[in-house]
């Protein structure tokens, strides 16, 4: 039975979401880890879910990057751990620089909510490998998706072939239609997308399921 | 003591927030708008007396939290 | 300590005469209020009778008109009177929802003003004990060409947004008018569902006496003092002093006092809780003091200030946002305590209860104010406030034949895209908003038509694991003002008609109650014709009134809004696998289900608020109740059976503007023939684009239209025809008319707050 | 020529962004942060010499288009 550490922030709000899909679809009950926590209890991988942690006040990720919690996933992310961060999970990762880049607010300046069509990007991850060739349907919703790197940054990424979804069609004004990326190691991948929300046909889509396939695969 | 901590994109991150003001004021006749940069200023009040130490601080705070180094800059200042 | 509250000057005269008007006080609620006091009240004191007996907080000229709301039924749990009213859905699990307005903090300041009042609304469902799971709204701008529409839009709708998303729940339906009346006063009304277990639903009693009252969430400033007052005044343009009364909202401040309050409700830690609403401290606190019968002792020295030298005055009226009050046994602090520092809330013991009956309030050493509870809560002025009945606007073949003129005249292509661009595309609203938080959403905005969320539930019967629950909320304002009652009536049939069209049971409604000044009488008359229509259509759809809310006063400069009797209702239906969308993106036939015979008619209808007609004149046709019901019906079973592929109910532009809509935004062009309708209409641009009674255009399944046509043959009173198909091509035509598609697309894109 | 606006809230409304801040930071042991508020601060580049005319129309921009006068104040400084 795969352990799976859930982190909270104040102002997660897609923690359930992210408890009830992995229930759902893969009949695990993941551990609920407050932001306090100085360490993480004995888990296989790490959730960051989305939402707006700390009001999403400061920056979208910056101020929940320098909870107590996060210096132990980043202990844990160092050692070879799998991390999955979405949406505001993802802007958590780059404020915490385990991911490069910058997720700024949307070109539109508008929060924006509406099912997208991802397109992997090759690559030699497990994530790259399991979707590679498919489209996912998977809805975004948020105000600061619109990723930004520098021109080495991105030509870095490109090389390491550290980017995994790209958006068929730019939602936010994302660089280079970048939606998700992987860790050097390929094992910490951030995704504006929710894949938990895609978990159903009846609920607009379910091809959530196999990005979730993809993270449990990092570790079983 | 009182410290502003102004904090900006790069000058090569899109800023589409300032972009639209100076559409809008254009459109709207504002011909003599030749740009319009927007960032955010944070005051900080600062215990203490030390300027030093008070200048050190406001500028750890404004590094480590407030300004994001992959996409912004940032200046302090003594108010 | 003084034996009385310092008593202020009330010696008759100008100043006098200023105190009470600012407080919005007759002279002989003033009498009255020396009799309850026995004495000359203290400055707070007035101020604490000023908002409890404002129009907001008392509803005085409302009250015996509300009486006559049907409000119970077999299904019906908790009806008004409560924060929000409950509903059964399947065994134990119950709905819990009301609307509520913020029109006027909207209309000075529409960011915040928008955002509070989601607050606002998701605190009066929340402090129930339930959990919310969607949010709607519905709103009224003035004209699309009035200068300050654009920016109350954007700015309505980013405040909307931007709380509910950051809360997390999903805003998933709502509706957006444009109309003249609205200038200078927009609408801002905002719905909440939440669920709950029928027997853990929390009411805010203050029981217990020796109970230590507890005040939670932000610090008071001094936000929106004045604002219950406020909320029941006209305001005029020339005089914006109000304006530094901006209440400030803090939804993740919302989201911690969220999950803290059903976090304490759980674990049973509190006896009494309410949100700190409009009249903030005051109301909270005389309100669960009235429900239980008791009195409470306050001090204020205790509230949390963000600001510096606040008069006790000004506690307890602030409105400072993200607050609860809460009565607990001494008992459990310490166990309150440890749950609210986890979600980094404030809290503090501010008072107690007590068996006076009274509220005593202190600070600084003095006694501010010592009330009787009852009288002020339960005995509040109540008026039956003369009312004068409107002349109606006559024949309405008159009109239909002035717009069928006026029609030709513009050329009917082109009245029809003006229409389009009215009510156009609202993608550019409802993209702003999450609605997909919680995976429950099934079908929302992006579809159309009702919201349906699938709700699986340990507390439901078994059996229901694929539950919907269907949400709606619309009002026709055109149809108001040409008949106040029937048009009310037909708001809550229009949602009733989104709801069955979407495969669902109407269970129950909620309401918000725009109209003008009540000192009116014929604003007063329409008011009291609403609530007959909504009452008459409520017990002919077997639904009940189960929460509300009524906002008068909508007037700027002396012009009323037209009556807006916005209705919000909740549905349900046993399987959302078959629930049903408004939009359909393949090339289909379309059917019309449509009572046989039934007038087409222009009273009212958007075509003739495009041409200039005047909006008062004209009828509207009888509601053909039974024609209403039985189609219900037949789309629920057609829905069970699932032959239904879309369905969508003829609105605003008649059925013309419907089936346009229908395949717009997928590409699909249309070709539409009513000849084999069976519709009564003096023109064929009264068939094509007048409005209709219990209309829907609908896609059947290939595989089961001859089933269903077989069923709708043996109809009552209901006809289901053939009038056409939607089809990938580049042409809209109906009537004879044709319409490029792809100018018909771009000019409804241009839709609305793009 | 250019000029700051500053825009900021006026000293009683809440400013819950300030406010989270602050309390975030206190909790991480920034104790000396004794308060955080968050303004705006946009620079104008305006065509033309005369220093008296760029001053009025950056205040007119502030003053109808950057700060919300129901909530905010500004200041317009020559830079
Ligand atoms: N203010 C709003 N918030 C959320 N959704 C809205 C709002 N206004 C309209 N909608 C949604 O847009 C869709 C279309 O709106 P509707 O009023 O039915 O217009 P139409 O019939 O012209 O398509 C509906 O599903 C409705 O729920
Ligand atoms: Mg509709």
């Amino acid at each position: 039975m795969p352990r799976i550490g859930l982190v909270q922030f104040p102002g997660s709000n897609c923690d359930a979401d992210v408890a009830l899909a992995l229930k759902r679809g893969f009949d695990i009950d993941p551990t609920l880890v407050w932001h306090t926590e100085t360490k993480l209890p004995a888990v296989d991988a790490i959730v960051l879910p989305g939402g707006f942690s700390f009001g999403d006040y400061l920056r979208s990720g910056a101020l929940a990057s320098h909870s107590p919690v996060m210096a132990a996933v980043k202990e844990f992310a160092k050692k070879g751990g799998p991390v999955i961060g979405i949406c505001n999970g993802f802007q958590v990762l780059t404020e915490s620089h385990m991911l490069p880049g910058a997720l700024l607010r949307n070109a539109s300046q508008k929060f924006v909510c509406k099912q997208v069509e991802l397109v992997t990007a090759p690559g030699s991850t497990v994530y790259h490998k399991s979707l590679f060739g498919k489209t996912s349907r998977v809805p975004v919703a948020h105000g600061e998706g619109r990723y930004y790197i520098d021109p080495e940054g991105l030509k870095r990424l490109k090389d390491e072939q550290q980017i995994v979804f790209r958006y068929a069609e730019n939602p936010n004004g994302a660089l280079d239609d970048i939606a998700g990326i992987v860790s050097e190691n390929g094992r910490v991948l951030g995704m504006m997308p929710h894949p938990e929300r895609a978990t159903n046909p009846l609920l607009g889509s379910d091809d959530g399921l196999a990005i979730w396939q993809a993270f449990l695969a990092t570790f079983m | 003591m009182k410290f502003e901590i102004v904090v900006q994109l790069k000058k090569e991150v899109l800023d589409p927030e300032g972009r639209a003001i100076q559409e809008t004021l254009g459109r709207l006749g504002f011909r003599a708008l030749l740009a319009v940069e927007v960032s955010k200023r944070y005051v900080v009040d600062l215990a203490g007396s030390a300027e030093a130490d008070g200048e050190a601080l406001a500028t750890r705070i404004a590094k480590e939290f407030l300004a994001n180094p992959v996409s912004e800059i940032f200046a302090v200042r003594r108010l | 300590m003084l034996p009385v509250p310092q008593p202020i000057d009330d010696t008759p005269g100008p100043t006098f005469t200023a105190v009470l008007k600012k407080h919005k006080i007759s002279i002989e609620e003033y009498a009255r209020i020396l009799k309850i006091c026995g004495r000359t009240p203290s400055l707070s004191e007035l101020g604490v009778f000023s908002a409890m007996w404002s129009e907001h907080c008392s509803y005085k000229s409302s009250r015996v008109h509300l009486k006559r709301f049907p409000t119970e039924g077999p299904e019906v749990v908790v009806g008004p009177g409560e924060n929000a009213g409950v509903v059964r859905l399947s065994g134990k699990l119950c709905a819990v929802f009301k609307m509520e307005s913020h029109n006027h903090p909207s209309y000075i300041e529409p960011y915040q003003g928008a955002a509070t009042g989601v607050g606002g609304i998701l605190r009066d469902v929340f402090c129930m004990g339930a959990r919310p799971i969607a949010n709607l709204n519905a709103l009224r701008f003035g004209e699309r060409k009035h200068p300050r529409t654009a920016h109350l839009l954007e700015h309505v709708v980013k405040g909307i947004g931007d709380y509910g998303n950051c809360v997390g729940i999903p805003t998933v339906a709502g509706n957006v008018s444009f109309d003249a009346s609205y200038n200078g006063n927009c609408l801002v009304n905002a719905m909440t569902v939440g669920l709950i277990h029928e027997d853990q639903i929390f009411k805010g009693y203050a029981t217990g006496v020796g109970n230590l009252v507890i005040y939670l969430g932000s610090a008071t400033g001094r936000d929106g003092i004045h604002g219950a007052s406020m909320a029941s005044d006209a305001f005029s343009t020339a005089d914006n002093a109000e304006r530094s009364t901006v209440q400030v909202g803090d939804p993740f401040t919302e989201k911690l006092l969220l999950e803290a309050t059903l976090e304490v409700l759980e674990h049973g830690l509190v006896i009494g809780l309410q949100d700190m609403g409009a009249a903030g401290l005051t109301s909270s606190s005389f309100e669960m003091a009235g429900r239980a019968g008791n009195g409470l002792r306050i001090d204020l020295d205790k509230v949390p200030v963000r600001t510096t030298a606040m008069t006790a005055y000004e506690l307890l009226l602030s409105e400072s946002q993200e607050r609860m009050l809460m009565v607990i046994e001494p008992g459990k602090w310490p166990e309150l305590q440890r749950v609210l520092e986890k979600w980094q809330l404030a809290c503090t013991v501010i008072g107690e209860v007590t068996d006076t009956g009274r509220v005593h309030v202190h600070y600084q050493g003095k006694l501010e104010v010592d009330l009787p509870v009852a009288p002020i809560t339960d005995d509040a002025p109540k008026y039956e406030r003369p009312m004068t009945p409107r002349k109606m606007g006559g024949s309405g073949s008159v009109v239909n034949r002035e717009v069928d003129e006026l029609a030709r005249n513009l050329g009917v292509e082109k009245l029809t895209l003006a229409m389009l661009a009215d009510t156009g595309d609202k993608a550019g609203i409802y993209r702003q908003y999450d609605s997909h938080i919680g995976v429950r959403t099934v079908l929302s905005s992006e579809q159309h038509g009702a919201a349906v969320l699938w709700i699986q539930s340990a507390w439901s019967n078994a059996g229901d694991e694929h539950l919907g629950l269907l949400t709606s909320a619309t009002c026709n304002e055109r149809y108001c003002r040409v008949d106040p009652r029937r048009g009310a009536a037909h708001a809550v049939l229009r949602s009733a008609r989104a709801i069955s069209a979407a495969g669902g049971t109407p269970l129950a409604i909620t309401d918000c109650l725009n109209y003008g000044n009540p000192e009116d009488p014929e604003v007063m008359w329409d008011f009291s014709e609403g609530v007959d229509g909504i009452s008459a259509a409520c017990n002919a759809l077997a639904v009940q009134v189960v929460s509300g809310n009524v906002s008068l006063y909508n007037q700027t400069d002396g012009v009323s809004i037209a009556p807006t009797p916005m209705i919000g209702m909740v549905g349900k239906m046993k399987d959302v696998r078959r629930a049903v969308p408004a939009r359909y993106g393949q090339d289909v036939e379309l059917f019309l289900l449509h009572p046989a015979g039934s007038p087409a008619f222009f009273s009212g209808s958007l075509a003739a608020r495009h041409l200039g007609v005047d909006g008062r004149q004209g009828a509207l046709p009888e509601i053909p109740w039974e024609a209403e019901r039985e189609a219900m019906d037949f789309l629920r079973n057609m829905s069970a059976a699932g032959s239904l592929l879309a369905c969508r109910d003829v609105g605003d532009g008649g059925i013309a503007l419907t089936a346009i809509k229908m395949g717009l935004k997928d590409g699909l062009g249309l070709t539409l023939d009513l000849s084999s309708a069976d519709i009564q209409a003096d023109s064929a641009v009264q068939r094509y684009l007048g409005e209709i009674h219990g209309a829907y255009v609908l896609a059947l399944k290939s595989e089961k239209q001859a089933d269903t046509l077989r069923s709708a043959a043996a109809l009552r009173y209901n006809k289901l025809s053939p009038v056409g198909r939607l089809a990938a091509s580049d042409s809209i035509a109906f009537g004879g008319w044709q319409i490029d598609r792809e100018k018909a697309t771009e000019t409804y894109e241009q839709g609305i707050a793009r």
